[in-house]
């Protein structure tokens, strides 16, 4: 019973782990790149679990070749999520360049990137 | 051919002008003002014939690329869409023609870059309003909020912390908001919102859905800054430039407030509030702990940007009560309040940057009779403002009071009703304190010399006529809407018909 | 702080773990997102377009015709997602390079 | 409980605009001090007018309506010149043109600043007023009842000083916060019943709704109106707001502020509660209950002023509460003398407050114990005074007379002994609070008398007219405007019978 | 900050390289049709071309290979071609980015949606170079100077 469940989820549940690794850093790390990296991680495990939920046991990948007749659903993987994920992909990398870009400002201004010191230049 | 395409059009727009901007600044330097203008001239007519169209009509629905839906993409510009997408391109047009003076005196040498992005975020505004696909919305979701931390990140010293804390937990709503869309995604199969509403009656007790829809309100919640999900929200509003504060505040958690009206009443359906998840309950709850909160937080500020910033706060929990009631009047009251708040808040917000501009400070401890007596017709509207953000009849502000006033008797909400008559007494304590400083507070007598300086008053027109033309606009705006509120809600009725 | 802190956490987990257990199995073919037809009836579209995608743009790569063709407009998106963040970056640190040089 | 004939006309528009139109006017014309006010006077003469010839209509049972617009759906901003109505349009209207007179005397004489700003604010005032006077239902009710609140507070705070700014804070929080719960009452009727309209006889159907919903809503309605009437223990801004220049205290807190309080408690107990209702619920005891004690409360705190203004402040209080008494009566004669003590009232304590602000600008004495003799001083305004107390104090032949007589019936109407007690203890406290001015004024040496010094003409006439008005509606209570025979009709429409 | 002089072997071998990424990039991009890839992905590879020239050498040296200020324009342009791709069909009479009616005659409908498909990606995998060029230069901007 244990080993059905684990096997049909163990996915999901480390994409969860992976999740709550990244919340994690986002808001326990005080340092501002780490928290990036905690957002980073989350945004991963997010693409992950939407790509996980593409897979079909005995399908290929969605690029139709004539030897495979694409009329049988279950020959292909679901081409859906695998496109949305480039686009949040790519949103990713924006946000990441945007809060690059923030933690250069804040850092020729404050020149520190550690929080709690930030606060206390702030004043 | 206009018509067909109109909810493309409106987006799109502005994303043409986003790009142009780059390219014409190329050959001809400073062009930027007039083109962002003139675009959002355009929006506001097109968007104001599209709501005449809409409600005469009937929905446009519009398919991208051509593929019907849930094939393609589709957009849908029924009533409530086309009303939102007016107000946010109307309140935009005033903002951007009052912020040629400020975008010059705050960010003297970024001007194309800026007035680009505020495009982008208003294509980004749009968009969110207009589409009909769960996840197209994420995608505009994000092209708005990365414009809106960077048009924040410009202001004073210490606005890009505060920008990057509004990243930070935007990018965390986002995030929410798009597992909540993977889990609805897997467990339906579509990502088009009118098949999401027939077939999510069908499985919306299994725990995967309810996790997604309480993933996707508070993703959203973050977005609209519902109490306890405000904190980014003072910092923002008080560092941003002058403009940005006055284009995001009203507009920007005004579209979450919407996403949470499409999600909640259209796709989810009234079963989530009174069977399966007490969502209703928990936002009317933390809505009136946030009206509450902000409030008295209001109180306690010195700088009237501030103090503005954490009365959004408040203002957004009546929206959200109003969602949160789930009865038709409730529905009514947070749509007006959409509406009489942005343009409240964008007159008040517009009435700072004016001060930052001709003053240098919008610090609440420095106003006195002085200030009033120089800038008469500002304070005027600030008045009008003040007097509508309390609820007086007969401004704008106090009908849709009214209207939540109602559906918080109508379901027997007493404590609702409570804290929203509660609100408008701390409303009045906090405006009143600056009314009464602008009109008695008597000059200290080091400062009677200064007087004599003021006499002459260089700035004719209290600053600048482009600088009080949007103001006293707004605030005749507000007077205008109290009065001819019956056609708004009648209009507001039809939505939900 | 720091408990209600980790409170979030954990009631984000809890959460996720939740809402695995009303997850469909993964893997099989049978699954609902792969289906031609919803539970209600309407058309869904992953099935959809492994069927018609080649035919329709006779292109083999399912997901490139998925996104530039049938949900084009999120890829327009994307691409704006993307110009303004490199407009972001320009606008805010563009004076500093200007100065050093 | 018949119907109102209504037709539509635009005139109570025009009598609720007229004021406001002159606003621009008065703050054009701020550099010409006699421009200005011959603006305000413009409009008062104009404003009774047009409220004078709306008057017949009020003795035929006729009521001008007109929708300005439709506010909500369903509800319409209607303004409708009912008799009641326009019996209190009447008596604000034609107290302002006196009023108005003795500004330009008391603004002058007292050197008062940013005069502009006062008729301005004055002008608004009598806007809502009016606009009070002629709402046509609950919701046109609050917004000017509201726009009244706003428009007050300058005149609260005009001195601008330490005490006045306080006041007006106070003022403002009693003010507002009833608002609230007038509209919180508003709404809770609008679910209940569906409409806002104020009809003779009520809305409510009596028989569906549970009695303490019923309670509440009353207590939430009194607490609304009975702000402005300076019910005890809502009273305590009136007192406080005596900072303001008298003849804001004179024309407000004597005719349009509180009085509109009080027509808004007898427009709800009378048009949206109906007395049926009332005595069904057994709300009328609550009402007896807060206003019989207001009364002798209000007589009680006059006694301990020292401060003239203050002392006819809690006589107002206490006079007030005459009136709500008289509609709690819920007999045709209770509200007979109720509505006509409004007139009668308005006339004689408007008398007061000019007597006491003629004797300020004059001799700038506040309190009672430094009039000693000033009845040699200022022969005409001690005349004038002693006519407005004896009146208070219910001594006929002065028309305060008339009006306690319809009470005191009433109360026998009504089985009421205990609140014929109050009438008779409350006339005995008001001799209590008024006698020793009298006695000070006319029995005591006090200044030298080698010159009799009134102040201006400006303020001596119009409280002389006010005093001699008072003194012939008691010989004849139907004199020039048929204040009688209005009050009795409107308290024959509400109870049925005939009005005696 | 200090002139910096790159190793002759790393020049040689950047100069070597370059052209061999930007055709592999192009690949990627035309390939995007019949395998992995597309767009974004080509656009990046190209991006990397580029920005190996610009960690390698001197700004005198990269400018000319692809002048800083061009990368905001340059990315607009790519969106442009996107954008005006969409916009021609909404003016020719279907909806926004309905590629069947683009103005490209003597091909099939499937054909025509396919270039359609092809035309966006070039313009997608432009605007990816340029701004990624961009954020390159902006967010390392001063160390390079």
């Amino acid at each position: 019973m244990f080993s059905e469940l684990f096997l049909e989820y163990y996915d999901y549940w480390f994409i969860i782990i992976l999740m709550i690794v990244g919340m994690y850093g986002m808001i326990m790390k005080k340092n501002l790149v780490k928290k990036i990296i905690g957002l980073t991680i989350f945004q991963m495990g997010i693409i992950l679990f939407y790509v996980a939920s593409a897979v079909k046991w005995k399908a290929t990948v969605p690029i139709y070749t004539p030897s495979v007749p694409n009329t049988e659903i279950a020959n292909y993987i679901n081409p859906l999520p695998h496109t949305l994920m480039l686009t949040a992909i790519v949103v990713g990398v924006a946000t990441l360049g945007v809060a690059f870009a923030l933690l250069i400002m804040i850092y020729n201004r404050y020149k520190t990137l550690h929080e709690p010191e930030l606060l206390e230049r702030m004043k | 051919m206009i018509i067909r395409n109109l909810p493309a059009i409106i987006p799109l727009l502005f994303l043409a002008a986003a790009l142009l901007i780059p390219l014409i600044n190329l050959l001809k330097k400073n062009s930027a003002f007039s083109i962002a203008v003139f675009v959002s001239l355009l929006a506001s007519v097109v968007s104001g014939y599209g709501l005449y169209y809409v409600d005469t009509n009937e929905t446009i629905r519009y398919s991208f690329g051509g593929w019907q839906p849930p094939i393609g993409i589709e957009y849908v510009y029924d009533r409530l869409a086309a009303f939102v997408a007016l107000v946010i391109n109307v309140i935009s047009l005033i903002v951007i023609t009052h912020s040629l003076k400020a975008v010059k005196e705050e960010l003297s040498d970024r001007e194309m870059p800026y007035y680009a992005i505020t495009m982008l975020l208003l294509c980004g505004l749009n968009g969110i309003v207009l589409t009909g696909d769960i996840f197209n919305l994420y995608v505009f979701v994000e092209i708005s909020s990365l414009a809106g931390y960077a048009l924040i990140a410009v202001g004073e010293e210490r606005s890009p912390f505060a920008a990057f804390r509004y990243l930070l937990i935007g990018t965390i709503g986002a995030s929410l908001y798009l597992l909540g869309v993977g889990f609805l995604f897997i467990m339906t199969g579509t990502l088009n919102m009118i098949n999401l509403a027939q077939i999510l009656p069908s499985i919306n007790e299994t725990p995967t859905v309810i996790v997604a829809v309480t993933l996707m309100v508070s993703g959203i919640g973050i977005k609209t800054a519902i109490f306890p999900m405000h904190g980014w929200l003072p910092d923002s509003y008080t560092y941003a430039p002058s403009t940005t504060s006055a284009l995001i505040a009203p507009i920007g958690t005004k579209v979450g407030a919407y996403v949470l009206f499409r999600l909640l009443f259209f796709i989810f359906g009234i079963d989530y509030f009174s069977r399966i998840l007490p969502v209703g309950d928990l936002i009317a709850f933390f809505a009136s702990a946030g009206i509450i909160f902000g409030s008295i937080m209001a109180i306690a500020q010195k700088e009237l940007k501030r103090m503005l910033a954490y009365s959004s706060v408040a203002q957004i929990g009546y929206i959200a009560l109003g969602i949160g009631l789930a009865n038709p009047l409730g529905f009514i009251g947070a749509v007006l309040h959409v509406l009489n708040h942005a343009f409240m808040k964008a007159c008040l917000f517009l009435i700072a940057a004016n001060l930052r501009i001709n003053e240098g400070h919008s610090d609440i401890s420095k106003f006195d009779i002085k200030l009033g007596k120089k800038y008469p017709w500002t304070f005027a509207a600030f008045t009008i403002a003040a007097l509508s953000m309390i609820g007086l009849p007969p401004m704008a502000g106090f009908f849709s009071k009214w209207y939540l006033v109602l559906a918080t008797i109508d379901s027997k909400a007493w404590f609702y009703l409570g804290v929203i008559l509660l609100s408008s007494l701390l409303n009045a304590v906090y405006f009143f304190r600056i009314l009464e400083r602008i009109y008695m507070k008597k000059y200290s007598s080091d400062e009677i010399k200064e007087e004599v300086v003021f006499a002459g008053n260089p700035n004719k027109y209290e600053g600048g006529l482009s600088l009080l033309i949007p103001v006293v606009l707004l605030a005749a705006g507000i007077i205008v809407l109290g009065l001819f509120n019956a056609s708004i809600v009648s209009l507001i009725n039809r939505m939900i018909s | 702080m720091k408990y209600f802190n980790y409170l979030i956490i954990i009631a984000f987990g809890a959460m996720l773990i939740y809402a695995s257990l009303g997850l469909p199995q993964r893997g099989p073919a049978s699954e609902v997102a792969s289906q031609e037809t919803s539970i209600a009836g309407t058309v869904l579209p992953s099935a959809y377009y492994i069927k018609n995608a080649y035919r329709d743009a006779n292109t083999p790569n399912m997901v490139t015709v998925v996104l530039a063709d049938y949900r084009s407009i999120d890829t327009l998106g994307e691409e704006v997602v993307i110009f303004t963040a490199g407009l972001i970056c320009y606008m805010l640190l563009w004076r500093k390079r200007k100065n050093a040089a | 409980m018949h119907h109102i004939e209504t037709y539509i006309s635009v005139i109570p528009l025009y009598a609720v605009l007229v004021s406001i139109a002159v606003v621009p006017l008065i703050l054009m014309s701020a550099r010409n001090a006699n421009l200005r006010e011959f603006w305000t006077i413009l409009a008062g003469v104009i404003k009774f007018g047009l409220v004078l010839t709306l008057a017949p209509d009020a003795l035929q049972n006729k009521a001008a309506e007109f929708t300005i617009i439709e506010i909500a759906p369903s509800v319409d901003l209607v303004l409708r010149a009912d008799p009641f109505g326009i019996y209190f349009a009447l008596i604000a209207s034609g107290l302002w043109i006196l009023t108005s007179f003795y500004s330009i005397g008391y603004m002058r004489g007292a050197g008062e600043k940013k005069q502009t700003r006062y008729f301005a604010s004055f002008a608004v005032c009598l806007s809502a007023t009016i606009g009070i006077a002629f709402s046509g239902n609950l919701l046109t009710f609050i917004i000017f009842y509201e726009i009244l609140t706003i428009a007050t507070y300058p005149l609260v705070i005009h001195k601008e000083t330490k005490v006045a700014i306080a006041a007006g804070r106070k003022y403002l929080i009693y003010t507002l916060t009833a608002g609230l719960f007038l509209i919180a009452a508003s709404a809770i009727t609008f679910i209940l019943t569906d409409t806002m309209e104020f009809s003779a006889g009520g809305i409510f159907d009596s028989t569906v709704i549970p009695k303490n919903t019923m309670i509440i809503l009353f207590m939430l309605f009194l607490c609304g109106v009975g702000v402005k009437a300076g019910i005890i223990p809502f009273h305590s801004w009136l007192p406080a707001a005596m900072a303001a220049p008298t003849p804001v205290s004179a024309l407000l807190h004597a005719v349009a502020v509180v009085k509109s309080g009080v027509f808004g408690v007898v427009r709800i107990v009378g048009f949206i509660f109906g007395p049926e209702v009332m005595s069904s619920y057994g709300l009328n005891i609550i009402l007896i209950v807060f206003s019989g004690s207001t009364i002798i409360i209000g007589s009680l705190l006059a006694l301990r002023q020292d401060n003239l203004k203050r002392r006819l402040a809690y006589s107002t209080v206490s006079h007030l509460s005459y009136i709500v008494l008289g509609a709690a009566l819920l007999t045709s004669s209770g509200f007979t003398g109720g509505i006509f003590h409004i007139a009668t009232h308005a006339t004689m304590k408007i008398t007061l407050f000019f007597c006491a602000g003629a004797i300020y600008v004059n001799l700038h004495k506040e309190n009672v114990s430094e009039l000693d003799g000033i009845g040699k001083v200022m022969p005409w305004t001690m005349a004038s005074f002693t006519i407005g107390a004896l009146g208070l104090a219910g001594i006929p032949p002065i028309n305060g007379f008339v009006s306690k007589w319809f009470l005191g019936i009433g109360a026998l109407e009504a089985n009421q002994i205990i609140v014929l007690v109050i009438f008779i203890i409350s006339g005995l406290l008001n001799i209590g609070y008024f006698f020793p001015i009298i006695q000070r004024a006319y029995f005591k040496e006090g200044y030298d008398i080698t010159k009799n010094r009134e102040a201006s003409m400006f303020m001596v006439v119009p409280l002389v007219i006010t005093a001699l008005l008072s003194l012939l509606m008691g010989f004849y209570p139907d004199l020039l405007l048929d204040f009688y025979s209005i009050a009795s009709g409107i308290s024959s429409s509400l109870i049925g019978g005939a009005g005696l | 900050m200090q002139h910096r002089i790159a190793s002759p072997i790393i020049l040689l071998v950047s100069r070597f390289i370059t052209p061999y990424i930007m055709l592999y990039g192009f690949y990627v991009i035309f390939h995007g049709h019949y395998g992995p890839g597309g767009g974004f992905q080509g656009g990046a590879i190209l991006a990397a071309a580029v920005l190996l020239i610009r960690i390698v050498n001197d700004p005198e040296v990269y400018e000319i290979h692809f002048k800083s200020s061009f990368g905001i324009p340059f990315g607009a342009a790519g969106v442009l071609i996107f954008f005006g791709i969409g916009f021609i069909a909404m003016v020719l009479g279907g909806n926004f980015l309905d590629y069947s009616y683009l103005p490209l005659v003597g091909l099939t409908q499937a054909d025509v949606r396919s270039t359609g498909i092809l035309l966006i990606e070039i313009g997608v995998a432009f605007a990816v170079m340029a701004i990624l060029v961009s954020l390159y230069d902006n967010l390392l901007g001063e160390e390079n100077v």
